[in-house]
């Protein structure tokens, strides 16, 4: 499988992307600059790490996704490409409207770093499909501004699609917003294109992929692109 | 860059639509009550951006700006914008 | 000399000497090395030079006595940051520092551009950031003003390690109502360098370029000064802000950009410019290679207009470098630092004067001599007396408070509750390293450079123990530092401290300040432990109190297979408990 | 809170003070330079805080969100504020 990870300014979790990428699909990941126009050739997939590209000043994600190499990241996404947004990533393809929605400062204001649980809400994606359906996985988040909003329109149609990859839920599986960490509406942690090859997140698999991090509960989700990419 | 000629000054109000839920107004509407203010109703927290424009004409001046909001300073799926040119 | 159109000589008074925190003898030797009254330029120039903070002139008689050397040291204290040897063709590179009283003022950018400023440190020295740690003291927790300090300081320390990428692994906090007045905010950065790839600070090679990079120059933090400088501008008050406003983006930057250019053969020396800007960072790092320069002032890129030679010397803007370069780099570090979006500029050139010679527009605005003003700089023995015998706490009535009620009390009590809410704020988990998270005795990390190596860190102070008894409690510092280290399984191999007290002119603190060191220096040379940086604050205190002495110390230690580390979670039902240690 | 009387709105503006960097600023003006906007001067970026409260007489409201303001929501350290009443 051929990945690229886009490097913004700012962007801090690449390199954490890039070791999961490359433990789990035995193939390191290329590194694209933000000023660069072009994709490399013959990507299978594309992925927007976390950090604060350009600071997240004015609104996260906003600035990432009006920077040149977004208009390619676009264009490989329209011929139907693979693109896989965390955190920071996640809030570019909002911004970039590769995803509805948009994600707001936390509930509580803070910055929150701790492991959550999310149910998986879909295995019909190449993102999920090596998790059990509903089954609950324990990752970290890492973010101030991940709290989803969409009109009700917008939820109703992500949830008749069956586009919501992932809700935070309780160890047991039970969703609700005290298992919420940031007044996320519906609980959503993620979300899919309509084609089902953009995938959205808050939550970063790529930090839990190895029994000495304290958990695999990210793995299945780099599983589910290697199986399902090449 | 111009910064000496820059002759009118555009400020750019922020707001979230409402319908949107405000985390920030929300905290401080309970931070005040906290610190023993009463009697609020909502509280709603937005931004304001002022830009200095090399712009002459006002007119084309509004028109610039309004494209600045509509390419990068607004996100109109949850905000709301007002140009002020001054 | 002549005057630049700026700078309208300023007849330097009595007061603005004392503005400038000179004493009479002290100016009496400015007047000594000049052979002329200096003009403002100077007079600010001597006053940052002569600062308890660059000079520790009431700290550095003690700091000498501290053990400072092992095998394993490469760089102990002098430079930016210290050097430990790891093995494995490794180095950790590590420093504490101090933001206090910035961090009283303004919470949030005040932690913010503390931790900013300790990431430099490290960074300048060739090495990438791999943790945060925070060391923090906050007065009476039900004092709502504490409550105030505490979510600021919090959030401004997170808000920039998490914008720069760089994990907040561990740290401490406590509470007394001695820091009701003067919180304390210690930010520790480790960062790990190849052991052929450290810089240092001594500028080399006459005729080349002193380089300037990041962001621009600004009005920020010419405090001390201020009222001098209002003097000769018609500009209002606001326009000097005693705080930094930080901005972890551009830092972020300039980590990246300094990292790529030590990665070229371009760089001779380099220094970030800390607290005393443009003037201690050109100063040292001509002084330490024995140098002259010559700065032109004109060059160093502004953010504001008017500024004046005066305020470009003594801004304490942040995310700034100094830099000499070797000969006919410039333009491929120009490039560089242009593809982060960072300012550059050459503003200067080393000489063999021995001088550094300040021009405006080609006008000589100030013009001292290095070496002279560097060895007169101030050295004080204070004098002190011994800390007392405490008297034995009162203990009466303590038995008869039922195990389970004071089990209770105990796990309330604010230096004893859970500290999650803290560590939850700051991104703990970014690099992918982080194999032992905040909550137990030192952090772990494991290295990309060295797979299977890991490094182990901690915080520790107790202040209580230090006012009790200053030379006890310096040595029960280190040694729980030790002791942490040692629990998570790694071998500890140096400290960084930051000694924090009250006012050094009373012979009591002062002697608590003496007392300290003596433990510090005890527990490191039976631990074989030695202190390789460090940082001191003085004169924490508000109206004659001072806050309770508190000599940090952050601990380093190395794990050589980090799989065998364990952590505190008891892992099993039905295993046996023991207690070990006297 | 009583969301079914308030009778004043009042906006307060919250502004760095000039020499007081900001970072947020110079990053907007610098990614409208890059989307082809220029002849830009500075641009800064400030927050407006808009508060429903249910008191009826202007000067007491006024007096009420200043000390909101020294409290709360303004830090008189790198900000200035200024308040409106409608
Ligand atoms: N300011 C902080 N930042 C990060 N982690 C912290 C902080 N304060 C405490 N911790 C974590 O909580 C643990 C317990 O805190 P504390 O009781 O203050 O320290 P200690 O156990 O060293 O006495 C620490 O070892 C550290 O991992």
């Amino acid at each position: 499988m051929n990945s690229a990870i886009i490097v913004f300014p700012g962007t801090n979790r690449e390199r954490d992307m890039a070791k999961a990428l490359t433990l789990v699909g035995g193939k390191a990941p290329q590194m694209v600059w933000h000023r660069d126009s072009a994709l490399p050739a013959g990507l299978d997939l594309v992925v927007l790490p976390g950090g604060f590209s350009y600071g997240d000043y004015l609104r996260s994600g906003a600035m990432g996704a009006r920077s040149p190499i977004l208009d390619a990241v676009r264009r490989f996404a329209e011929a139907g490409g693979h693109v896989l947004g965390v955190c920071n990533g996640f809030q570019i393809l909002t911004e970039a409207g590769l995803l509805p929605g948009a994600l707001m400062r936390n509930r509580d204001l803070r910055f929150i770093c701790r492991d959550v649980h999310l149910r998986v809400e879909t295995i019909a994606s190449p993102y999920t499909s090596a998790y059990g359906l509903g089954e609950v996985a324990r990752v970290p988040v890492a973010h101030h501004d991940g709290n989803y909003f969409a009109d009700d329109a917008t939820l109703a149609q992500l949830a008749d699609e069956d586009r919501v990859a992932f809700r935070y839920c309780a160890a047991d599986g039970t969703v609700g917003e005290a298992s919420t960490p940031n007044g996320s509406r519906d609980a959503i942690a993620g979300i899919l294109s309509a084609n089902r090859r953009v995938l959205g997140m808050m939550p970063h698999p790529e930090n839990l992929v190895e029994p000495a991090l304290g958990g695999i509960g990210g793995r299945a989700l780099f599983q589910s692109i290697v199986e399902s990419l090449s | 860059m111009s910064k000496e000629y820059p002759t009118v000054k555009a400020k750019v109000h922020i707001t979230l639509k409402s319908g949107v839920l405000d985390p920030q107004g929300k905290a401080i509407a309970n931070a005040l009550a906290h610190l023993g203010f009463d009697g609020l109703g909502e509280v709603r927290q937005g931004k304001v951006i002022e830009i200095e424009l090399a712009e002459t004409d006002p007119a084309k001046a509004r028109d610039s700006v309004d494209a600045m909001c509509r390419k990068l300073l607004a996100n109109t799926v949850i905000e709301n914008y007002a140009i002020e040119i001054a | 000399m002549s005057q630049s159109a700026s700078t309208p000589a300023t007849p330097i008074t009595a007061k603005i000497v004392a503005e400038h925190g000179l004493t009479e003898a002290e100016y009496a030797k400015v007047l000594a090395i000049m052979g002329r009254e200096p003009n403002l330029v100077e007079l600010g120039i001597f006053s940052v030079m002569w600062s308890e903070h660059c000079s520790y002139k009431s700290s550095k008689k003690w700091l000498k006595t501290l053990p400072t050397t092992a095998p394993w040291v490469i760089q102990g204290p002098g430079e930016n940051a210290g050097v430990i040897d790891i093995g494995d063709g490794l180095t950790a590179i590590f420093k504490m520092e101090s933001h206090n009283h910035p961090s009283y003022i303004e919470p949030y950018q005040g932690a913010a551009t503390g931790v900013g400023g300790i990431l430099r440190d490290v960074f300048t020295m060739g090495a990438r950031p791999v943790a945060n740690l925070n060391a923090l003291r906050f007065g009476d927790p039900s004092d709502p003003r504490t409550r105030h300090l505490i979510s600021g300081v919090v959030a401004g320390i997170g808000g920039y390690g998490n914008c720069v990428g760089v994990p907040t692994v561990g740290g401490e906090v406590n509470f007394h109502a001695s820091f009701n007045g003067n919180n304390l905010v210690n930010a520790m950065t480790v960062g790990v360098a190849r052991a052929d790839r450290i810089f240092y600070s001594a500028a080399a090679g006459i005729g080349n370029s002193v380089v300037y990079v990041g962001s621009k120059t600004g009005r920020d933090g010419i405090h001390g000064a201020t009222m001098a400088s209002a003097e000769f501008s018609e500009d209002s008050e606001e326009k000097r802000p005693t705080v930094q406003v930080g901005d972890p983006f551009t830092e972020k930057l300039l980590i990246e950009a300094c990292l790529e250019l030590m990665n070229t053969d371009a760089i001779v020396a380099i220094q970030d410019m800390g607290a005393a800007g443009l003037t201690s960072s050109c100063f040292e790092m001509a002084s330490k290679g024995g140098m002259g320069v010559d700065l032109a002032l004109d060059r160093v890129p502004m953010r504001e207009e008017g500024m004046t030679p005066y305020e470009l010397m003594l801004s304490e803007s942040q995310e700034r470098m100094l830099m000499v370069l070797k000969p006919g780099k410039e333009d491929m570090a120009r490039a560089l630092f242009e593809k982060w979006e960072l300012d550059f500029a050459i503003i200067g050139t080393l000489t063999d004067s021995g001088r550094m010679v300040l021009t405006w527009h080609g006008e000589v605005v100030g013009d001292l001599p290095i070496d002279p003003l560097a060895a007169a700089s101030p050295e004080y023995d204070r004098p002190w007396e011994p800390t007392p015998m405490a008297a034995a706490a009162d203990l009466s009535g303590a038995e008869d408070t039922p195990w389970s009620e004071a089990l209770l009390r105990l796990i309330g009590c604010p230096d004893v509750a859970s500290r999650r809410w803290i560590w939850e704020q700051y991104d703990h988990l970014v690099m992918g390293n982080t194999l032992q998270r905040p909550g137990g005795d030192a952090a772990v990390i494991r290295l990309d450079e060295a797979p299977g190596k890991g490094l182990a860190m901690t915080t520790d102070c107790t202040p209580r123990y230090v006012h009790a008894d200053p030379v006890e409690g310096g040595k029960q510092a280190v040694a729980e530092a030790w002791r942490n280290l040692t629990a998570v399984g790694a071998r500890p191999l140096a400290i960084t401290d930051n000694m924090n007290f009250g006012n050094p002119e009373k012979p009591r603190i002062m002697g608590q300040f003496v007392g300290a060191c003596q433990g510090i220096s005890e527990a490191c040379l039976a631990l074989d432990f030695p202190v390789v940086s460090g940082n001191v604050s003085l004169y924490n205190e508000t109206n004659g109190q001072a806050i309770l002495p508190t000599p940090t110390i952050g601990g380093v230690g190395v794990l050589d297979n980090v799989e065998a580390s364990v952590s505190i979670a008891l892992k099993a039902a039905g295993e046996a408990i023991l207690v070990a240690g006297g």
